[in-house]
């Protein structure tokens, strides 16, 4: 239920997504008497109930924090433990916007994998909609629909099938349903041995759009060729990249404060040199060696840095530890890609059907204006 | 509910050309659609036929329905496909074809201008195609071109002579396809995949309450609609008397389902609500019987504003939205401060710029507020191929624009935490 | 002799690129008498002649002006028509760095097409390196070889060859040139037609890189099983994808502000309907119309713009012409890409053969593992 | 002329492992190189083989050369390549394959951590082989596995044990590629991309003479001395003491090529030239004689320095340099206008950055100064492929840094014009 609308309170038995940090998110339900144990500390299911979701919350004892988030179809994604065949929210966001999946919107989804885009199907499509998704994998098959359960998702119906041989047809009561599906998702290993399969359960009143998710070019072209042959137009493949971005601040170093702290470099040089100087003269050396045909000190002797450090000019913080951001100095926006970006994850085909377009046979055509 | 499957009589629809142009056309009864050098027809010839559906314009207005926009050898009962294909790798594997190919040029393509004008005056059914026929008879050096730039010559020939038409479906999408092709800055350089992405990451849905700003002419305020279907709310606040939402015109929703969702505020009511709201006390109903029929429907005009406005104003000061998403040219990092507070716990928020500079000084004002988690600034584009089997590539060139997003959750601190170890 | 060296001042005969906008570059031969018209106005070569490289120049009228430039390599590129087939410079130094192609080396190239990377080619290799470019496209290789010549570009030499059928192999005084290349650029239709044909002319005693540039993935997959059968190793295709930003500033419009303007506007209004109900109260009417049930007027009869305009509080000089970056506002820095990107140019294609390497059978070694 | 060609003894080369991680290494007289869980060998094994040579580790630090690090389906000589991709074809077509996939993990893998560390230390020829497969023959689900995922576990396998390397040439590319897998920030997030683009939009080549600013740890420089070849003159403008060219060690050029090409200055020689050239007069040679050999070397050592610094003092007040090259953290816009009236007429200029904000607010900067022709900022990026017939897609994940290039052409404004129409 907690996936299909927001309630502000958690109570007994809710599903809440602990946000442990970026990269550790831990959907529970909620148990009176149990605790989650995470590595900033144990934390109390009792303390979860009763507070409000998005609250702040602290471990047993008081010193580790954790966030208690409401569910959606997005955090449930980033939750999913990284080498579960995930379709990540750039894709399946441009998929469901691209194919005009809506309120009402009957889809067809083959194979069913984490079920990620399942539940990005079920928030979209409401209660009018339906989504029909098929797994063939029956391990896989068996958890989702658990979860598709446990999740409150009743608009969406699970099948335990391999539709590339099997097809997509669902008896009930000796029939055939009526699926009349109006978008069509498939990620399969071979989109192309499904797509004939489909004729028999899409709309036949209205537009039918399809996407196939197939990581290798190989596969989009045998998908293109099988699309062709089975009647689907507008046949376009894209690729959609998404990157994220840091904010970060760089120091703005002057070249001028360079020179300056050069210039402090060389004073403090000399004055060392000085010193010496004056030294070697107290204990009356003879004294011409210092000073062998050069105005200035050669660098063969820097300075310790350490008391450059200490005493000398030092515009930009250097040798220090320096935050950014840290008011003393002066910074400029920047930002930064993340250092790993997903470069590739599938070609996205998209095709459509409209059984009611009358066509004429633009091949006689062409043939004639080349002819 | 609005027809999303059969062009029906009075709809705005999006008419797509051979040039890949796009037009939005309201569907009038006996309306005549005038698409330029592309021909004319009569609205009432295509009424009836699915979205989606081509036409090729005729004499006296009318169409028929065919199958493509273009010709090309990728259609799907084109039987010659392989063999094209199987010819096309042989002249790619031997390279003397492409030995014979010399510029196309003006210079070597005999028909005048005049000529082709004369042939597009004297109008009627297949101008085009007899036109692209003596172009191509007139054309020296055509059979000396390889079937792959025989195709290429052909297409762009159709996309400049060809009286056909597809008719599509005024989704969000595709209005925004319109905007951004005529003028990119109107929807603020917005992409279909940004669009998308946002009302994904801001877990838009039927039922929800939702507080916007909107600088795209409504398309956002769209998209959220179609997600929505009619049932919740969506507080758009604005920096005008009114909002701008120019493109709901294009939507087909009535005025009534668009009034009982949308509730515009602006900025002064939104920050200054008691001052703003409107006092109102009915009056008496023999008062209102007694008025002149100008007058009552003035009386019953402010009325409607007074609820309106007090309505609005409500709304944004009992707070708790479902999401904030925000879609503007204003200085957002102080925006945000000022609005979160009205964002439920747990909820999404999500900022659109065409300038990810906007966004990086507003991801560092929010990695510094409690309130906020984890935000995360996104990119995402979308790159579409030239999709035909046996020549796969990406489209050679393509516009670069299509904005950045910022997604951040609404979350209650626990008092006395300091921002250490909080996954930002 | 000006592509290879720099030098300062322009004399008679030089070649000069004429800078006239980022999308036309005009190069021309100097010589006394002759003239250059733009758009922006006749420009007198007399004028260039003794004029410094990289000098502004006015025209014959004094009200427009242009640039002369340097010849070098990468503005070669920018000045050729956009319709020619050029390999642009993110390619071309890609393809020079990755290939490691420096001062010496001995590099192929097929076809010469524009001749564009011939000439960063030539830059790159210096003297002591060779280019073997070949055209058999006729009225280009005509064209390129009059290029390199007037270019000054001695250490190219142009073939007229189809490398597919003909090879790569030059004949002169009746024995075949020693090519010896390091490395090889394949800019052809079908490049697996010409691999078989580079073994004898690359280099026997040092590891030679390929790099085959096609547009289509099909092309790819043809070249890599051609490289692959003849020996080619270390293969791996890649795409350069190349974008220009541009620097712009955007208005910190603050919801201050825009708070402030609504509430002037208001301000106003109210003003015009209190002088309004003045009037009317003048003219001693009824007087209960302005105010039923309402304490505020209703939006209905808004000021006209223009008023507003001239006379509000305008924060963000709204209907005012408002120059990028003026001092009257703040702005922060933002970029923008360019309108139109060139999202594919060709797929690189690059792959190894050392003629050294003594090979052990892997198949078998596989085969036995996985048996 | 440094050996490029053939490996040699005493070199400085890359040694790259089935990990695909890389080392640098310094090929000394008997030398043994520890490549960790891969092997030791000993150096005098590898000289006399041609560059991109791969070996397998034998028993007493020996190698045999072999033909590829490792063995996957897509070696040139493998005869059984086009079986494996028609069975991967077929294999795809069919859904049933996949079916039968299990998770790979450590609980259905039989063979012990402590059994492979027994087979590892028990050493020699072919361990990893061995390792392999008897892991292959302990894993329950080996066959019931597609052919490509075998391959994929085969190769994950074969990264993790296989006892093999391949030497490279340690050119500029894969220094760079080194300490960028090491740790980007060390050479600015720069990508070989972004180098190579740098060295042709700044037009380097035999002879120049060049202007260089460079936070890589000598990168750059290494790429221009690569493709001078000792030719030429770098003037390398620093805020320290001594410029840091560590990355130089590796270029096997002599310190006499290097020091007759690279001559360094820092920003306050730079800027303050008259304080800083060095006084210096020779001293009459029976002084010199008169010397100890300390004191003699020490006045050489100081004659050399002076030579040294006020030559490039000098050369610096002279100018017309062929090109700018800036790779710095230091702020560039004041910089700009500071350094770049040292550059001659129509050469160009090339600023790096790892932040594309800085570069922008360079150009803006030079936009307003009529000096500067044209400024643009280039973003450019590789994309890798995974490169099988059959299975042929871009790399799933790779790093997201590169950096960004600001380019422009250094003009001689004529006096009283104003920016307007200056194409910029």
């Amino acid at each position: 239920m907690s996936f299909t609308a927001y309630k502000d309170t958690i109570e007994e038995g809710d599903f809440v997504f602990c946000w442990i940090s970026r990269e550790i998110i831990k959907p529970i339900h909620v148990k009176a008497g149990e605790v989650l144990g995470t590595r900033f500390g144990i934390f109390s299911h009792d303390d979860m109930i009763g507070s409000l979701y998005g609250a702040q919350i602290s471990s047993a004892k008081g010193y580790g924090f954790i966030h208690l988030l409401h569910p959606s179809p997005e955090l449930w994604t980033l939750s999913l433990p990284h080498r579960t065949q995930i379709v990540y929210t750039p894709d399946s966001s441009y998929i469901t916007q691209r194919l005009g999946i809506t309120v009402g919107t009957r889809v067809i989804e083959a194979g069913t994998g984490s079920a990620s885009f399942s539940h990005s199907f079920a928030r979209t499509i409401g209660r009018e909609g339906k989504l029909f998704t098929y797994e063939f994998h029956e391990p896989r098959y068996v958890e989702a629909k658990q979860e598709l359960e446990e999740h409150g998702l009743t608009n969406v119906e699970i099948t335990h099938r391999d539709v590339c041989n099997g097809g997509f047809e669902i008896e009930e009561n000796g029939a055939s349903k009526d699926i009349r599906a109006n978008a069509v998702f498939l990620d399969l290993p071979s989109p192309w041995t499904a797509i004939p399969n489909l004729s028999s359960v899409i709309s036949k009143d209205s537009r039918v759009g399809v996407c196939c998710f197939s990581p290798c070019i190989e596969q989009v072209t045998k998908t293109v060729e099988a699309l062709m042959a089975h009647g689907w137009s507008s046949i376009e493949m894209v690729e959609v990249s998404a990157k994220r971005w840091e904010a970060r601040k760089q120091m703005v170093r002057r070249v001028d404060d360079a020179v300056e702290r050069l210039r402090d470099v060389k004073r403090r040089k000399d004055a060392g040199i000085q010193r010496r100087k004056d030294d070697i003269a107290r204990e009356a050396l003879e004294g011409t060696e210092p000073s062998i045909g050069d105005k200035r000190p050669a660098s063969e002797t820097p300075q310790p840095e350490e008391k450059t450090k200490e005493t000398g000019f030092n515009p930009f913080g250097k040798g220090v530890r320096v935050r950014d951001g840290d008011p003393q100095w002066e910074w400029i926006n920047v930002s930064k890609v993340e250092s790993d970006i997903k470069s590739h994850t599938s070609y996205l085909t998209f095709a459509y059907m409209d059984p009611n377009i009358r066509v004429v046979n633009p091949v006689e055509e062409v043939a004639e204006i080349i002819a | 509910d609005k027809p999303t499957q059969l062009i029906t009589r009075g709809q705005c629809v999006v008419v797509r050309l051979p040039s890949e142009l796009t037009k939005m056309v309201v569907l009038g009864q006996g309306k005549l659609v005038n698409l330029g050098k592309f021909g004319t027809f009569c609205s009432d010839e295509v009424v009836g036929y699915p979205f989606g559906q081509s036409f090729e314009i005729l004499e006296d207005n009318k169409v028929k329905p065919i199958g493509a926009l273009l010709q090309t050898h990728d259609e799907p009962e084109d039987a010659e496909y392989d063999n094209a294909t199987d010819e096309l790798i042989r002249n790619l594997a031997s390279s003397e074809n492409n030995q014979q190919i010399i510029n196309i040029g003006t210079k070597i393509q005999k028909m005048t201008t005049a000529e082709i004008e004369e042939l597009k005056e004297t109008g009627g059914a297949g101008v085009g195609k007899q036109i692209i026929e003596k172009i191509i008879a007139s054309h020296d050096a055509f059979d000396k071109k390889t079937v792959f730039s025989q195709e290429k010559y052909l297409k762009r020939k159709q996309q400049k002579y060809l009286r056909r038409f597809t008719i599509d479906y005024a989704g969000p999408s595709q209005v925004l396809q319109f905007y951004y092709q005529k003028d990119p800055s109107r929807v603020l350089d917005m992409s279909e995949e940004s669009l998308g992405m946002m009302m994904n990451l801001a877990n838009v849905r039927q039922g929800g309450k939702y507080l916007l700003v909107d600088e795209t002419g409504g398309v956002v305020l769209y998209a959220m609609m179609e997600r929505m279907r009619g049932e919740g709310m969506i507080v758009v606040a604005h920096e005008n008397e009114h909002p701008n939402h120019s493109v709901m015109a294009h939507s087909n929703y009535s005025d009534e389902l668009i009034d009982s969702v949308v509730k515009p505020i602006n900025w002064l009511q939104f920050f200054d609500p008691e001052e703003e709201k409107i006092g109102w006390t009915d009056f008496p109903q023999d008062i209102i019987d007694g008025m002149t029929g100008s007058k009552r429907q003035q009386y019953y005009r402010r009325k409607r504003r007074a609820t309106d406005v007090n309505h609005a104003i409500n709304l944004v000061e009992s707070g708790n939205f479902d999401a904030l998403i925000v879609a503007t040219t204003l200085h957002m990092p102080s925006l945000v401060e000022k609005v979160l507070e009205k964002v439920g716990g747990s909820r999404p928020m999500v900022f659109y710029s065409q300038f990810k500079e906007t966004l990086v000084q507003t991801q560092h004002v929010m990695a510094k507020d409690l309130r906020v988690l984890a935000p995360t600034i996104f990119e995402t584009r979308v790159r579409p191929y030239q999709t035909i089997p046996g020549r796969i590539h990406p489209v050679m060139s393509m516009r670069g624009f299509g904005g950045y997003l910022l997604w951040a959750t609404r979350v209650f601190p626990k008092e006395g935490i300091t921002a250490v170890g909080r996954g930002i």
